[in-house]
């Protein structure tokens, strides 16, 4: 599969010509200093291919934070029950990160084990990746400690690396093969030059994150990590949960509004004080510190007791985003201290 | 309670709704609406036969939700109610939709209109109707005993009318003796009777009925509870006492007022208050020689806005007996304006004229002056329509002073929970149509308490309050309104907010088991008007009736239910 | 400064029926500082004063309901104006408090030099009593509010609305301004009750207006302009616009001192003046 | 558009005055555009700006809330907890960019069925010229 080049001035054509068959995502930013945000095009902002984290991961397009399953309209004592229709059209997205398209692996395992999840293998099978290689956005990246190659992302149908005024586009797989072709008209040869730019490209994405060779049972340890202390500054927003690309817990709703109403598929998350709470009113993890200790533990220690792999790439929006300036880093330097202590 | 059944009944009212409305088709579009398992139409809803097919109805469909759309639940509502509770059905699971006052009898020229109008109604009213819930009215015992709080005019007769009728009665003053203020005056206008005489009969028919246990030189210490079992403490020098009332009446009276730093009193021989003259000549001194009588004072200026309304005619009274009982001695009135009410007190005052008692206007803003060294020697003011200095020269100088509300009023208020206006007079439910009530149940006021009233006042109002007690123990209990607020403890945070809008004190936050603070609500004190649960912001607090859920829905019901396009 | 702040606490600590001390950590990497709840005097040494001590301790407050023992704390002017209205809506009793105030000239900013958005307009708590200070607590002279402030006023309604859905629109929905938020310590939210569902999951427009309309409504007077939900928020919504363009109105429309400014004061939304404004002139009899 | 645009209105009255005032209206056969859907509470301060706000972007075009008097209220002072709240509500939809005419308070005797008519038809015809709310038009749509 041969390298082809794409000019930064073509940028906003190529994002066109890919629109004519197909629905195309792509990182918008909306004012100058946002987080970009992964818009169907064409958006409100201009399109940006920088090695900065959506504000909202991409697994996001494959789980929304919330979607119709199905709807029903009451009429005239009938009721009529409409299901979620097949996306209309195949999608692309550009520009992903890394981080992002590995932990759609991640949840892959979830997903797709039997029986898969419709929803999430339509989107997966119909959607294209075309990543962009990230040199590591700030200090708190360390995918690379996680196994992940922020140059040549896992996952990833083809692959933009930065080179001179624009991008090297190689493609790694028959999809992507298929969205190079798609661009020919927009694309060019690239010169050694900018080849060799290309391949020179580092990432400053740390390796020394104590979540490397995080992967395995904590079980004997857990209960010696000082849970209450970080339960102190925790409160309890969630936007851990709510930025984390490998989170995949859902609600189903039913939402009646007057006769009409929608079965509602939302996101979900541990860190909510509801997420545990029974019918009865009963909750086993009322207490802050019990649901912090699942959200962290799940990624870390169940998730690789079940998968083999530690359910986190190492993005670093929790640590960046939570107020009270923990994430999952901290926590896995935790486990290793308790662990220490113990032999 | 198992699946929601709801019954619907849409009235024609003859040709009041149906001439407008299409009713038929209200029903069937009521028969497609969730929950509906049945829905009729009737002439008259309101008819024996539609009342009848209301319980059948009921019955044969197993309904246990009622919605009835004709007329006004104002007016209406109990019967219908009625109706669910003969067939076997919580009355408070009856919903009222009003299709002729708020539809038909306002849309007379657009029937397709009123017609989609009804059906969006009827669709609101079902969806409310499916989320009620059954509610018990709150009862409570009502001790057949009053206290009254004052043994003034007004409470004696108060106390003596509840007396007559068989209660028992605490009657408590805090002076030694019965009587108020009326004892320390001399004659009483209209009539002109010896004050004493007025007041002895009163006290003569309270000690009569041997009803009345009366606690002089008492105070009221505590009183907590509500209506029907209040726990009143009493503090007197032969020690405290206890014991439960089920009304109370606050007959408090009020006090002249002392005008200190006004013209000299207490400062000059001779200066003196209308009630110090009262007492002069109550204890049979007639002769006074020149006197001038200054109204207003203390009265109607910053501070003290209001007119005393009886003032004037006590001034005009006295100032006619020292003219007649003196003919050559001159009396003069000096006036800002005078308040001569009615018949009888007109009368007094063209009488006093006629007596050859001088009025004289005086203003605001260059007050008399007393003129005088050691004792009174004339008083200087401007003549308003001469416009110059005049000095009248007098022996004596009479301050007319307002009645002014007691300075502890604030402590009973408090203790009762009752308000107190701007002057510190008690300020009832509703200045015309509950006079005697306040909000709170089973408390109620009489006499200058509220404002200076006369004698005659007094003792209207002091049987008007006494009327009013007695209702609920005749009744020996109360029902209350059963859609009252209630409180869940887990939603609670206990911050307050409930508490701090109740305006009846029926909601209070306490202490849980845990050391939380939990609101509760006082159902037999609750009115149910919902500003608690407006006020709580998690919905911790619920108006039973009006939940948080059920107006929701009917929002929902009009915003989302249409089922064309509005 | 700082040195001070530990001998406080270290004593403090010392006595005995005490629980914890609540103050700020340096925190890893290059976020600044975090709260940090210390329970033995020998950690004292952990904790730190300077402009990046964004945190408002007082949000931590509510948690102790219903806990025994008595709760150091460090508030700056802000955190000391939420920390009275806490104590007013009874979720933490002011005895069991020992109140360190700590002088704030004003909070840095995200770029860490400019003047943070909250500091803008502070106001210090009048005549609060505090049991220990690092020095006089009196209000600083900052500038009234952020030069990049939309001007709402200069606005036409139209004007605004476009600004807020714009605005609003950023939103995810991650609830992390409700849950930041010191007022917000109701044990079920209406945003979380399911009878009535009073917000849907939906990821509309509405919605988001919805959340954050009712938000400001319940906080109206009792928001002390913290600004933790604008810090929370991953967005970058601008609350701080909204809750204190709302403050204004409230303390215009009813002499209101403003949120935990002064002692004793009642918000606003929990009284009445017989004589207070008509909403619609002319609706009167 | 708003030529053949007809508002959804939406009024909260109090059992005591305005519900009465409006019966009263109706008594006498005023005739009003059938724009409005009267819900009866027992006091206009059992209307929490909450579900104002809910009723609003839900897509309801204007809402009215009616009380007694200030000074009248059968609960004392109820109306003037509402009074308040619809101030606060006010300078929070003014903030938000909400115009005010779709929200607003009355207060409606027992015996103004002519000043609830009056009422009713202003507040409808304001709306009417408003156009559609635009909450309403945001509804459903996707944000972001």
């Amino acid at each position: 599969m041969t390298a082809r080049y794409l000019d930064r001035a073509r940028l906003a054509e190529a994002c066109a010509v890919l629109g004519r068959n197909l629905d195309v995502f792509a990182p918008v930013q909306r004012r100058p200093g946002d987080p970009p945000r992964l818009e169907l095009l064409p958006a409100a902002g201009n399109v940006t291919l920088a090695p900065r984290k959506p504000l909202v991961p991409l697994k996001a397009l494959f789980l929304p934070d919330c979607e119709e399953i199905m709807t029903f309209r009451r009429r005239g004592g009938e009721t009529v029950v409409t299901e979620r229709p097949a996306l209309a059209r195949d999608r692309v997205v550009l520009g992903a990160l890394a981080c992002d398209v590995a932990a759609l692996a991640l949840v892959d395992r979830v997903m797709l084990q039997d029986p898969p999840d419709p929803t999430w293998r339509e989107r997966r099978e119909r959607t294209a990746i075309i990543s962009l290689a990230c040199a590591g956005e700030d200090e708190t990246c360390c995918c690379a400690s996680v196994g992940v190659d922020p140059l040549r992302p896992n996952g990833a149908d083809a692959v933009l690396s930065p080179a001179g005024d624009g991008w090297l586009l190689e493609s790694a797989t028959e999809k992507g093969e298929r969205i190079v072709d798609a661009l020919q008209e927009v694309l060019r040869a690239p010169s050694a030059a900018e080849i060799g730019t290309a391949r020179a490209l580092t990432s400053s994405s740390r390796k020394d994150s104590p979540l490397a060779g995080c992967d395995r049972a904590w079980a004997e340890v857990w209960e010696r990590v000082p849970w209450q202390g970080l339960a102190a500054r925790c409160l309890g927003c969630g936007v851990c949960a709510a930025l984390c690309p490998t989170c995949h817990c859902f609600e189903i709703q039913d939402e009646r509004r007057g006769n009409d109403g929608a079965r509602l598929r939302a996101w979900d998350t541990c860190a909510a004080k509801q997420y545990a709470r029974m019918a009865s009113g009963e909750n086993p993890r009322a207490k802050l510190e019990a649901r912090i200790r699942q959200r962290f533990l799940h990624k870390l220690s169940y998730f690789a007791e079940r998968y083999g792999v530690i359910a986190c790439v190492g993005c670093g929006r929790c640590a960046a985003q939570c107020p009270g300036a923990t994430g999952i880093e901290e926590v896995a330097r935790l486990l290793a201290l308790a662990e220490a202590d113990h032999g | 309670m198992g699946k929601v059944r709801v019954g619907v009944f849409v009235c024609h009212c003859g040709s009041n709704i149906g001439g407008t409305v299409r009713v038929p088709e209200v029903v069937e579009y009521a028969r497609g609406l969730p929950a509906v398992r049945y829905a009729e139409h009737n002439l008259y809803t309101c008819s024996d036969a539609g009342l009848t097919s209301i319980k059948k109805k009921i019955a044969e469909h197993g309904l246990n939700r009622v919605v009835v759309a004709s007329c006004t639940p104002r007016t209406h509502e109990e019967l219908f109610r009625r109706a669910c509770e003969e067939a076997g059905l919580n009355r408070y699971l009856f919903e009222f939709v009003n299709l002729r006052e708020h539809c038909s009898w306002i849309h007379m020229r657009e029937p397709d209109a009123a017609t989609a109008k009804a059906k969006d109604l009827v669709r609101m009213g079902v969806a409310k109707a499916a989320l009620l819930e059954p509610l018990e009215a709150a009862r409570a015992k009502v001790t057949p005993v009053s206290l009254v709080i004052g043994g003034g005019a007004a409470g004696l007769a108060a106390a003596g009318a509840l007396a007559q009728q068989g209660f028992r009665v605490h009657l408590v003053e805090r002076s030694d003796r019965l009587g108020g203020l009326a004892i320390s005056l001399w004659r009483l206008l209209p009539g002109d009777r010896p004050a004493a005489e007025i007041v002895g009969v009163l006290e003569r028919e309270v000690k009569a009925t041997g009803n009345v246990q009366i606690h002089l030189r008492t105070v009221v210490e505590d009183v907590s509870g509500f209506v029907g079992a209040f726990k009143v403490r009493l503090a007197s020098p032969d020690g405290p006492a206890e014991f439960e009332v089920g009304t109370i009446i606050v007959a408090t009276g009020a006090r002249e007022l002392e005008p200190l730093g006004l013209y000299r009193w207490r400062e000059l021989e001779g200066v003196m208050t209308q009630l110090e003259l009262e007492r002069a000549l109550s204890s049979g001194r007639t002769r006074y020689g020149d006197a001038v009588f200054i109204n207003c004072a203390g009265a109607r200026e910053p501070g003290r806005t209001y007119c005393g309304r009886l003032c004037c005619a006590v001034a005009i009274k006295n100032a006619r007996y020292l003219k007649e009982s003196d003919p050559d001695a001159r009396v003069t009135v000096l006036q800002r304006d005078v308040m001569a009410f009615g018949a009888e007190f007109e009368g007094e005052y063209r009488r006093a004229m006629e007596a050859g008692v001088r009025f004289v206007r005086y203003s605001p803003s260059l007050l008399p002056e007393i003129v005088g060294d050691a004792s009174v020697k004339a008083v200087r003011v401007r003549h308003d329509l001469m416009g110059r200095d005049i000095e009248i020269p007098a022996q004596i100088v009479v301050l007319t002073t307002p009645l002014a509300s007691h300075a502890d009023s604030g402590e009973l208020s408090r203790m009762l929970k009752v308000p107190l206006d701007a002057d510190g007079f008690f300020l009832e439910a509703h200045m015309k149509l509950r006079p005697v009530e306040f909000a709170t149940d089973g408390v109620f006021v009489a006499g200058a308490a509220r404002f200076p009233a006369d004698i005659r006042e007094a003792v209207s109002q002091g049987i008007a309050a006494a009327a009013k007690a007695a209702a609920p123990m005749y009744a020996g209990e109360v029902i209350v309104e059963a859609t009252t607020a209630r409180t869940d403890p887990r939603a609670c945070s206990g911050c307050g907010s409930c508490e701090a809008v109740c305006p009846f004190g029926a909601v209070t936050v306490a202490q849980d088991a845990k050391g939380r603070p939990v609101s509760s609500v006082n159902a037999v004190v609750c009115k149910g008007c919902g500003a608690c649960a407006a006020a709580c912001p998690c919905g911790a607090v619920q108006q039973q009736g009006f939940t948080e859920q059920q107006i929701l829905e009917m929002v929902e019901s009009l915003a989302f239910g249409r089922e064309e396009a509005p | 400064m700082e040195r001070r702040l530990r001998e406080i606490a270290r004593e403090f600590l010392a006595r005995p029926g005490t629980l914890c001390f609540l103050g700020w950590e340096a925190a890893p990497g290059e976020r600044g500082t975090r709260p940090i709840e210390i329970r033995d005097a020998g950690r004292a040494d952990l904790l730190v004063w300077n402009r990046r001590c964004h945190a408002n301790l007082a949000a931590y407050l509510p948690r102790f309901r219903g806990s025994q023992g008595s709760i150091g704390i460090a508030v700056k002017g802000c955190d000391a104006r939420a920390l009275r209205e806490l104590v007013r809506a009874r979720q933490i009793e002011r005895e069991r408090l020992f109140v360190v105030g700590v002088p704030c000239a004003g909070l840095a900013g995200p770029d860490g030099e400019s003047l943070a958005r909250r500091c803008h307009g502070c106001r210090y708590p009048e005549g609060f009593a505090y049991d220990a200070t690092l020095g006089p607590m009196v209000t600083p002279d900052l500038p009234p509010r952020p030069t990049d402030d939309p001007d709402l006023d200069a606005m036409s309604p139209d004007e605004r609305l476009r600004w807020s859905e714009e605005e609003l629109s950023r939103c995810i929905r991650c609830d992390a301004c409700r849950k930041a938020c010191y007022g917000c310590f109701c044990p079920e939210c209406v945003f979380e009750a399911s009878r009535p569902r009073w917000i849907s999951r939906r990821d509309t427009i509405a919605e988001k207006l919805f959340y954050h309309a009712v938000r400001a409504y319940h906080l109206a007077g009792r928001c002390v302009g913290c600004d933790e939900c604008g810090r929370a928020c991953p967005a970058g919504v601008r609350l701080d616009v909204l809750n204190r363009a709302l403050a204004r109105h409230v303390e215009e429309l009813f002499a209101f001192s403003g949120a935990g400014v002064a002692e004793g004061a009642v918000p606003p939304l929990l009284a009445f003046e017989p004589d207070d404004p008509e909403p619609y002139p002319g609706g009167e009899r | 558009m708003t030529a053949s645009f007809e508002p959804r209105i939406l009024v909260f009255a109090c059992n005591w005055c305005s519900y009465a005032g409006a019966d009263m209206a109706g008594v006498s056969r005023f005739q009003m555009p059938p724009n409005c859907r009267v819900v009866r509470v027992m006091c206009s301060a059992r209307i929490k700006p909450d579900q104002i706000l809910a009723a609003l972007t839900r897509g309801i075009d204007a809402v009215v809330v009616l009380g007694c008097h200030p000074g009248d209220c059968h609960y004392a002072e109820g109306n003037y907890h509402t009074r308040r709240r619809a101030l606060v509500l006010d300078a929070l939809l003014a903030t938000l960019g909400v115009e005010k005419e779709r929200f607003q308070v009355r207060w409606i005797s027992a015996a103004e069925g002519a000043k609830f008519a009056a009422a009713i038809r202003e507040v409808i015809d304001t709306v009417r010229d408003l156009g559609p709310n635009p909450l309403g038009r945001s509804h459903g749509t996707q944000a972001s």
